[in-house]
């Protein structure tokens, strides 16, 4: 998912974004709700626990006449789901509009399909939806209804191919219709078609994607009302650089079948107001006005919470959260989908030497910084995927804190007085790493303490991306948020093949990847993906340093909505209490 | 002095012509790209090229400002790479904000400041004057960020008294008409949104007033002292007039004319402040927007931004100008 | 005419004269004079005086290596458990559990290191800038009064532009880092110098010794060098006092914005501040300490540079 | 009953002693000089009388005390019973300058009230309607900001009540008056729009606009050309005998002393060193610095190869009075006498402050 980096002091943007998950019905984590508050790091459990604030005491009359705001790090920046990949317009959207599927914790669940199948080959996926749905403008949603919506997507022409605008879509299908070459994209789609049965909508694609059936939980693939696709059936983005058409950017134009509409978009205010559905085909909202507004200093959310300006905001720093417990404020704490790693750039000698990666990463005391820096809820990475997605292994290699071990193994290596230069982004947070410096200045100490000279060298966001893919920094922190519940949304990414950011070229590695990633059978692909796993922390590319949830803070008097570590939270849950 | 007030627009212009010229060559010349911005951490490099491409990024320099200045001409300021609003729509939306922030800095640092640096120099040494001297010179010592977080802290979060972020209450219904919710309040006679809109500017604008207020405390006093010595204040001191027509007719119409200049040039560094103001309230105004774009390498709504500054300037140039002609009858007669 | 000496009278002439003597003397004496007298110099120097000798000692007097992260195990930042002053840290330990004391006393250097490059680098190119267009316009004849007017235009719009943003685009341009903010906040300093300086100086260039110099046939070039530079540089050498007190502050406002210095190595006060701001609600004292120490150090420039600006301003000693 | 009696007039600037314990009169219909160099303190007296000079440290306008300069033993006449009255002493000596205030203490006494004891409020009533000042520097003595108009009817208006085209009409009359051409379409323009002499004849249609009983012209001729000056000087006549009008000529010029005057007060560091009609002093200067002043100005009837006789030294040379006679370290007459203490002011028509006139003349 794309996130807008935010400068240091605005906190992220799409921080939230967070991640989308797959697995047929059954796959991960634990079910039950999210949520409770968590006093502490310790002994939080990575899933998603059950709730503990038991039955919300609540007050009607509040609900009626109040509107809740909730302080947003960042501006959406579409009210045409497709158009975005960032999760502030995410955030926006999924309360308007709904998914094919849904995820719950990290679970896929049914949405607006209360059940779904495919062929043998991964090629037909057919969704049975709900009845009785009917979109905001009250057409009724039915198959023909899906299928306009991906005729449409498959479709676009010009800048709507643009991965500044539908990088999901492209991400996901590969391509369009006919694809556009001003715009770069050049994988075939795979999309073939969409037929339409009643209730049913068949989609069918050219071969197999893991991606699939997790894609239809993605936001971006919101299924907005026929009616409304006629509306903006001429509209037209000439270039990558053209504006987004005006039908973004005010409501009144798309309607979906969510538990809220749209009321009003003042961009002069950054306040998108949100109104009750009362012919939400599930359960209705509470709360009757919905406010989302953008604070993009993450000091001022805490203190416009605090002052009862807003009633809730999302990425709350990890500083501030104790504070705001003790302040009676709730931050109930998500599950973890995310991971932070530190990167050794083979190629930097002597970081090909597999003993000094060891030494590095006997150097570095990860606990402290899950600590003592991170956001409650954190942990220290073993590998690099979060412990929710299958193939997770326990029989990794560890590398447990241990200075004099890494001085030594430095010594064998001869490489006592080792001179490293190590990068680190500076005017962002991003939900995997709050403080990017703080987390610098530890690990740096910790090397420092073994013996290693780290001469720092930071770079703004914009330059850091590609200044650590080119392998430039022997040592840089970076991290990832799952889109998918695919292990291989992490593990592929980065070690399916050598490449420049990490310098490394382990068949063994690449092969075990390749291996988990074709393999048909769920279970045998588990097994494939420990495997790998395992080969990778072998290899040692880096280490994993952690992964940890961004915070969500409500004010004492609101039932919140169950929190997810996709960061999908459903606000039709929340609701004003009476009493604390 | 119509010739030479057009003589200095169009050299004016020509510099501001040269100056897009020079900015659009230093901002395309930082490293790394909006590409970067845009896409995810692990989109991959053919991803990132093709963006650039499609972007026109990877065009020669030259063929990017021709571009961009054509559109100018086309009064089309192209649309912002991070919101995907065009840059004009964006300016529009936050341009009030700041200039209603930047008035109301203006007014206290001008309704506090002169009247302040007037007593000051009439009590030379007294204790008011050196509680306004070394007040204004502690407000220039504070970093506007940190003073910005110190009024918060004490006045709305502890307090209470005052609203901690944005230019409305969440949810507020108002009508626009100029952008400027104060004003606006008092035009349509929606009281009550003009005076939330006041709660909510007032911290802001007095972090933002700071420096401007603590500059014309001192030019005040310094120009107020440099007139009450001129032999024409004696003059109208023997007429035994009153003091009230002394100080304003005598005094302070001499004294005003360094202080007019003092002003129109505090209001382009208003800017700077805002940048940092509105970050910390939340304000919305183009300051957090200028600061987004240059973080995130957003050309458009930087070179925007740039347009909008030189025709302030301009403006700002030809108020200085003007009132210069209005105050002082030498300046008009002469050219 | 009578020759009679009165010795009565010589003494008390004598008297006269010595008493006359002591208050008046050179112009500079008396410029020192009273600034010695004044409460504004006397209070600026205090404060510089203290903080150039922290600076310089620093690390000497530091009781601790302000960058060992010596107790980071007692410091939660997530948990808001920030161990405040206690006998072995005075001023208690940082975000990282390093001693705040001893990052206080060693951010000094750096802190007068930022204001001292930055200054310096406003101040010798604006006043070349300045210098070469106040020259070139008064000796230059038609093509020097072309010169002047474009680089005075030129020096016009980029005071237009915001100083923020102009340090913004510095810092963005080379990356953040110690430097970056010095010329950051240096060159936004440039524009301000070069006026200042042609100012002053096309002030001399009218002043009647230099159309004295003139008219006596000597050279231009020496004019400008040895009369009308070293007399119009007094503004300037003022002005530069209040712009090291300004770098400074500027230089905790691009930190603010996470562009400032970077380098853990080296604590500097702006940075400390703006780090702090994090935790502005659970450790306040982490933010106050570096923000009085920038106050009050940037207090003390301030006043010393009004108090020498006030000094030599001979409009405002005509009040006296 | 003299128009103005100024009795022992005492201004220090800190400690610095401007003028030390001046007496002169000034009858009604008079026209009475005040002569010296600069830096005698005749420019500082007039201010005093006028109430203009800026405040001491009282904060009011100090009636002050004792003579600063002669804090110590010997106080001059009239001193003590001025320091009795207002006993609210400033600490003489102190090394700080009273913040540009001046401490003014004496009597002048004007028509029956002693200005110097008014408050600021009665003061202001009183200045530009029964007394009036035409300054030296036209240019700088008119607000380069307002019409002359409006500088001339804001007198009209605050004392004579005069406001709108009434006041204007007066304005263009009293420019008129002062030899102005066109006066209507000159109430419209600014001082830098007038030359020299215009602007003086302004200042001096300011200063008349409420036809004042006195008039005090400071220097109002020296900085302009001197075509101009002899016009100037014979408005100021013109008016002056027209109405009336008392007028105090402060000048350094013993050329306008002679054309203009009918008494003169010779002012020598702070004190009048001589005082007489204009004929007499002329024919019988009796203080070596009169004779000075006189000897130092070009005449007609001296013969061409005589050469002028400067007094040697400056102003600056001086003693202070309590010691003896400021004048002497420049005198070419001194003698032990005249630093063996104060000299007394002698004689009543013609008086004098030189112990040692008899052997001079």
């Amino acid at each position: 998912m794309r996130m807008s980096p935010t400068p240091v002091r605005r906190a992220l943007a799409a921080a939230a974004g967070a991640a989308m998950a797959v697995g047929l019905f059954t796959a991960c984590g634990s079910d039950g709700d999210t949520g409770g508050d968590a006093d502490t790091a310790e002994d939080f459990d990575f899933s998603c626990p059950e709730r503990t604030d038991g039955e919300p005491q609540i007050d009607e009359a509040a609900n009626e006449s109040q509107p809740f705001v909730f302080g947003t790090p960042g501006d959406p920046t579409s009210l045409d789901p497709i158009l975005a990949s960032d999760g502030e317009t995410f955030r926006v959207n999924r309360q308007v509009f709904d998914t094919l599927l849904d995820a719950d914790c990290t679970d896929t669940v049914p949405g607006l399909a209360e059940s779904f199948e495919q062929n043998p080959e991964g090629t037909e996926w057919t969704f049975h939806l709900r009845e009785g749905v009917t979109f905001h403008d009250g057409t009724p949603l039915d198959g023909a209804a899906v299928c306009k919506n991906f005729d449409r997507w498959a479709n676009f022409k010009g800048g709507f191919q643009s991965p500044n605008f539908t990088y999901y879509y492209s991400s996901v299908f590969g391509g369009f219709a006919e694809n556009d070459p001003a715009m770069g994209i050049e994988t075939e789609s795979i999309f073939e078609g969409c037929t339409a049965d009643g209730l049913d909508a068949t989609i069918k694609i050219s071969h197999y994607t893991s991606s699939f059936p997790g894609a239809f939980t993605l936001e971006s693939l919101s299924i907005i009302s026929p009616a409304s696709i006629d509306a903006v059936a001429d509209v037209t983005i000439p270039a990558a650089d053209s504006p987004l058409p005006e039908y973004t950017q005010t409501v009144g134009t798309l309607a979906g079948t969510g538990p809220y509409m749209l009321q009003d978009w003042n961009h002069s205010e950054q306040e998108v107001t949100l109104v009750r559905n009362d012919n939400y085909w599930g359960e209705p909202a509470k709360v009757k006005t919905l406010i989302f507004k953008t604070i993009s200093d993450e000091t001022a959310r805490r203190q416009a919470l605090e002052a009862g300006d807003i009633h809730g905001y999302d990425l709350a720093a990890p500083a501030d959260a104790q504070a705001l417990l003790d302040g009676g404020y709730q931050v109930p704490i998500r599950g973890v989908f995310n991971l932070l790693y530190l990167a050794y750039t083979q190629g930097h000698t002597p970081l090909e030497n597999h003993t000094v990666r060891e030494a590095l990463s006997y150097a570095v005391d990860r606990q402290r910084i899950v600590d003592s820096v991170l956001p409650a809820g954190g942990m220290v990475a073993t590998q690099f995927m979060p412990p929710s997605l299958p193939g997770y292994s326990d029989d990794v290699a560890t590398y447990d804190y241990d200075t004099e071990k890494a001085k030594e193994l430095l010594a064998e290596a001869g490489a006592e007085d080792l001179t490293l230069t190590f990068c680190y982004p500076t005017d962002v947070t991003r939900p995997y790493m709050p403080a990017p410096k703080d987390i610098f200045d530890i690990i740096a100490s910790d090397l420092e303490a073994a013996g290693v000279t780290v001469e720092a060298r930071p770079i703004t966001w914009v330059e850091y991306i590609p200044t650590t893919r080119s392998g430039e920094c022997p040592l840089y922190l970076l991290g990832w948020t799952g889109d998918f519940a695919d292990p291989y949304n992490f593990l592929g990414t980065w070690f399916a093949a050598p490449s420049t950011e990490w310098g490394f070229d382990n068949a063994e590695v690449f092969d075990s990847i390749a291996a988990a990633n074709t393999e048909p059978d769920e279970a045998t692909r588990e097994e494939l993906w420990k495997t790998a796993n395992e080969a990778v922390m072998e290899e040692l590319p880096g280490l994993p340093i952690s992964s940890s949830p961004p915070s969500i803070a409500f004010a004492p008097n609101v039932y919140p909505p169950d929190v997810s570590p996709l960061t999908r939270e459903d606000f039709s849950q929340v609701s004003f209490t009476t009493g604390s | 002095m119509l010739r030479y007030t057009v003589k200095r627009l169009l050299q004016l212009s020509v510099a501001l012509l040269g100056l897009s010229l020079l900015l659009f060559a230093w901002f395309k010349a930082l490293p790394g790209g909006p590409e970067n911005q845009l896409l995810p951490e692990n989109a991959t490099a053919q991803q990132r090229e093709a963006l650039r491409a499609a972007l026109g990024l990877d065009e020669p320099i030259w063929v990017q400002y021709a571009d961009f200045l054509g559109r100018v001409v086309r009064l089309d300021f192209g649309s912002s790479l991070s919101s995907g609003r065009p840059v004009a729509t964006e300016l529009a939306d936050r341009l009030p904000a700041t200039i209603e922030l930047s008035l109301a800095a203006m007014l206290i640092a001008v309704g506090v400041g002169i009247p302040l640096g007037y007593l000051a120099a009439k009590r030379r040494g007294s204790w008011l004057d050196f509680a306004a001297v070394s007040g204004s010179l502690l407000g220039t010592c504070i970093p506007i960020f940190f003073l910005a977080a110190m009024l918060k802290v004490v006045f709305a979060q502890e307090l209470g008294w005052l609203p901690t972020t944005f230019r409305l209450s969440a949810g507020t219904e108002y009508t626009d008409v100029t952008g400027l919710r104060v004003l606006d309040g008092l035009i349509t006679g929606e009281f009550d949104v003009a005076w939330d809109a006041v709660l909510h500017l007032v911290l802001p604008a007095i972090a933002l007033s700071s420096i401007p207020l603590a500059v014309i405390v001192r030019i005040t006093r310094a120009s107020v002292l440099d007139v009450v010595g001129e032999d024409y204040v004696r003059t109208a001191d023997a007429k035994g007039l009153k003091p009230s027509v002394i100080r304003g007719r005598h005094v302070m119409r001499n004294a005003m004319l360094p202080i007019a200049t003092i002003i129109g040039l505090l209001l382009g560094s208003l800017f700077a402040g805002a940048v940092l103001t509105e970050s910390v309230f939340s304000f919305g105004g183009i300051g957090s927007f200028v600061y987004q774009a240059t973080t995130e390498r957003d050309y458009p709504a930087l070179m925007g931004f740039i347009l909008v500054i030189a025709v302030f300037y301009v403006v700002i140039n030809l108020l200085v100008d003007l009132s210069y002609g209005l105050l002082d009858p030498r300046v008009r007669v002469r050219k | 005419m009578t020759t009679a000496r009165i010795e009565k009278l010589d003494r008390l002439i004598e008297a006269s004269v010595s008493a006359r003597e002591a208050q008046t003397g050179s112009l500079l004496r008396q410029s020192f004079r009273r600034l010695k007298r004044s409460p504004m110099a006397v209070t600026g120097a205090v404060i510089v005086g203290l903080f150039v000798v922290v600076a310089v000692l620093g690390p000497v007097i530091a009781p601790y290596d302000p960058t060992a992260q010596t107790w980071g195990k007692e410091v939660f930042l997530n948990r808001n458990i920030f161990p405040g002053p206690r006998a072995e840290n005075w001023f208690g330990l940082d975000h990282l559990g390093r001693d705040m004391f001893s990052r206080m006393i060693v951010g000094a250097r750096q802190t007068l290191l930022v204001g001292v490059v930055a200054t310096l680098i406003g101040f010798v190119a604006g006043a070349v800038i300045g210098g070469v267009a106040a020259a070139a316009g008064t000796f230059g004849g038609r093509w020097g009064e072309r010169v002047e007017a474009v680089i005075m235009r030129a020096v016009d719009v980029a005071l237009a532009i915001p100083m923020l943003l102009l340090a913004l685009s510095v810092a963005a341009l080379l990356g953040p880092s110690l430097s970056t903010v010095m010329i950051a906040v240096g060159v936004a300093q440039i524009p301000i110098f070069a006026r200042l300086l042609r100012g002053s100086m096309l002030a001399q260039a009218h002043s009647d010794y230099v159309l004295a110099a003139v008219s006596l046939g000597v050279p231009k070039g020496r004019i400008v060098v040895s009369h009308i530079l070293p007399n119009s540089l007094g503004p300037v050498i003022v002005q530069a006092t209040l712009v090291l007190a300004t770098a400074i502050i500027e230089a905790a406002a691009l930190s603010y914005l996470g562009l400032g210095n970077p380098d853990p190595g080296s604590p500097e006060w702006g940075t400390m501040l703006a780090d702090a701001q994090r935790f502005l609600s659970g450790a306040p004292q982490l933010a106050i300490y570096p923000a009085v120490g920038i106050i009050v150090t940037a207090l003390g420039f301030t006043l010393l540079g009004e108090a020498m600006r006030e000094s030599l301003d001979p409009r405002l000693r005509r009040q006296e | 009953m003299a128009l103005l009696e100024v009795e022992d007039l005492r201004v220090a600037f800190g400690n610095a002693t401007a003028v030390d314990g001046v007496s002169f009169s000034v009858e009604e219909g008079r026209i009475v000089g005040l002569v010296g160099e600069s830096g005698c303190g005749k420019s500082v007296t007039s201010l005093a009388v006028m109430g203009l000079l800026p405040k001491g440290r009282g904060g009011r306008r100090a009636k002050a005390p004792e003579p600063v300069q002669a804090a110590a033993a010997e106080p001059a006449p009239g001193a003590v019973k001025a320091a009795a009255a207002a006993p609210q002493a400033v600490p003489a000596g102190g090394g700080r300058r009273s913040r540009g205030g001046a401490d003014v203490s004496g009597r002048a006494v004007f028509d029956g009230t002693d200005l110097l004891a008014l408050t600021p409020a009665a003061m202001r009533r009183r200045r530009g309607k029964d007394l009036a000042m035409v300054f030296q520097d036209p240019l700088s003595s008119l607000n380069p900001v307002v019409p002359i108009g409006r500088q001339i009817t804001e007198v009209l208006e605050r004392h004579r009540g005069l406001k709108g085209a009434k006041a204007n009409q007066e304005a263009a009359s009293l420019l008129d008056r002062v030899g102005i051409p066109d006066p209507v379409r000159r109430l419209k323009e600014y001082p830098h729009q007038l030359s020299g002499g215009m602007r003086q004849r302004v200042l001096i249609a300011i200063a008349v606009a409420c036809a004042p009983r006195l008039l005090i012209a400071d220097e109002p001729t020296t900085a302009l050309d001197v075509t101009i000056q002899a016009q100037i000087l014979e408005l100021l006549k013109d008016l002056v005998e027209d109405e009336g009008t008392a007028l105090l000529m402060i000048t350094h010029d013993l050329g306008v002393v002679a054309g203009m005057c009918d008494e003169v007060n010779v002012l020598y560091s702070g004190r009048v060193v001589e005082s007489a009609p204009v004929r007499e002093l002329f024919a019988r200067p009796t203080h070596p610095y009169t004779v000075g002043l006189l000897g130092s100005i070009p005449k007609l009837d001296l013969p061409i190869h005589e050469p002028l006789t400067p007094i040697r030294g400056s102003i600056a040379d001086v003693i202070r009075w309590k010691d003896g006679c400021a004048f002497a370290p420049r005198c070419d007459r001194v003698a032990e006498a005249c630093v063996d203490g104060e000299p007394p002011l002698i004689g009543s028509a013609h008086a004098h402050r030189c112990v040692r006139a008899e052997e001079v003349a």
